[in-house]
């Protein structure tokens, strides 16, 4: 491992109460990383969105079932993996909640806030069932 | 999430403080607004400024909750919205849905 | 898993800046299951207490090292785990701070201190090396 | 760990803000202490309201620092005591090492 490297690690079970518990975690990594109160706070609203959909959608609130996520910070980058074992999803299929006919929906709004609060969101499926979400942030620009 | 309610010149005041988030408070909300209509009170103002988290389900239940006063012939506008919530409204853009007040009597006399 | 039981796992590396993450999980997860603000200080203090020494004296700051903590909510009672990749040691040499003759040391307090926050607090050492520390409290006393 | 300082009537007060945890603020205070004896301030007041979180490190910390002052013939009391600092040195029995005050002037006086 490198020394400007770091990788932790939390395991919860499908409770809307755990939700708090890995956004914590996020928020606590990236004030230690030297991001302001704000910039922490958005990150953590998007692991907040992350896991929400993992235990609702993907784990479906089976509490037997388990949602991992990983936070790797290396040098100025983070990536956050939040895993769920649900049956995966088409992504394709999302509808965009900034079209009209949806601007007055009660749901819809969780990706979208990822991708505005992160630089990059992307989904893996496995063979074996579930999602995989992988976010990444630039916590500094880059300057070079 | 804590609510608390008053009712000045016919506009109840719904004071929400907390947390707004899924599976906790945003059934709350939902209760509160359909009591309120229940009690033939039309006109809503929510009082934002205590609310500490607000997440995508939040925003859905307050969208939810404008759709369920406006179709019954009601108004629900908002109140001392914190900076965080601005910017959610902001960038799903329904923050041109919703009337937002800065000032309690103002907003009350735009009932 | 029974309804009302539930556990947390989170690793870290050897740094003393993710003491906090594990804290703030102990405490969080105090405060879901009820317990007042006080109680949960107490528990996150034990916590820090445990997680620095695997730190320090387990994985002796080496963050190639990992940390693994935890939690296991079963009812009212909280069983804490935290496990270290260091070479252990015999906690019954541990001297007493009590001991008049300790009482000006520098150091020597944290075992005592989780002693004190905690109902039972047991060391098991691993073949492959390594310290697994076990907390366990009542979060409310039992009555029957 | 934020510190700063002011000398009333001789006494160098000590204003100790934030952690004195493993690794954040514990060598920190050794430094203000060793600074302060070596300016010929043997008087030492630490005022300790602003501390947010003590560890048995910083227990420790605050031992050295008393026998560190001690043998060069000073005196090191403590101002403000969070109650949670207090239990933490009560179960340790450190609380009959050290002279605790409430009161500013009174901790002035006394020195
Ligand atoms: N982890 C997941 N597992 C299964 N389906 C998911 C997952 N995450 C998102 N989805 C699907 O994507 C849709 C959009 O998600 P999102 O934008 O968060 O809005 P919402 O959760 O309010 O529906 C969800 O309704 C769901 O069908
Ligand atoms: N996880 C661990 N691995 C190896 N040694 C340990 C571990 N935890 C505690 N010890 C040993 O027990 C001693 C007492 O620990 P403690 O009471 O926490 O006081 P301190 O950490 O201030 O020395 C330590 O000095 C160390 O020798």
């Amino acid at each position: 491992m490198k020394a400007d490297s770091e990788r932790i690690e939390i395991t919860i079970s499908s409770r809307f109460e755990n939700i708090e518990l890995v956004q914590v975690i996020a928020e606590h990594l990236c004030e230690n990383a030297g991001l302001d109160d704000d910039g922490s706070h958005w990150i953590g609203m998007a692991v907040r969105e992350g896991v929400a959909n993992a235990i609702k959608h993907g784990n479906k609130l089976d509490i037997r079932k388990k949602v991992f996520a990983t936070f790797d910070l290396s040098g100025e980058s983070l990536a956050i993996r939040i895993a769920d074992e649900g049956e995966g999803f088409d992504p394709g299929k999302v509808s965009d909640p900034l079209n009209p006919q949806n601007l007055m929906k009660t749901s819809g709004r969780g990706i979208f806030y990822m991708k505005t609060f992160m630089d990059q969101v992307e989904y893996v499926f496995t063979a074996g069932g579930g999602t995989e979400l992988t976010m990444t942030k630039q916590l500094k620009p880059q300057t070079d | 999430m804590k609510v608390s309610a008053r009712n000045v010149d016919g506009v109840e005041i719904i004071i929400l403080q907390g947390k707004i988030t899924i599976g906790a408070g945003d059934s709350q909300l939902r209760e509160v607004i359909t009591d309120s209509l229940s009690n033939d009170k039309q006109n809503i103002l929510l009082d934002m400024q205590g609310v500490t988290t607000l997440d995508s389900s939040g925003i859905g239940e307050l969208v939810g909750a404008y759709t369920t006063v406006t179709n019954r012939g009601g108004k629900l506008k908002l109140l001392h919205l914190p900076p965080k919530v601005t910017d959610l409204l902001q960038v799903t853009q329904l923050i041109t849905v919703f009337e937002v007040y800065e000032d309690e009597s103002e907003a009350i006399k735009s009932f």
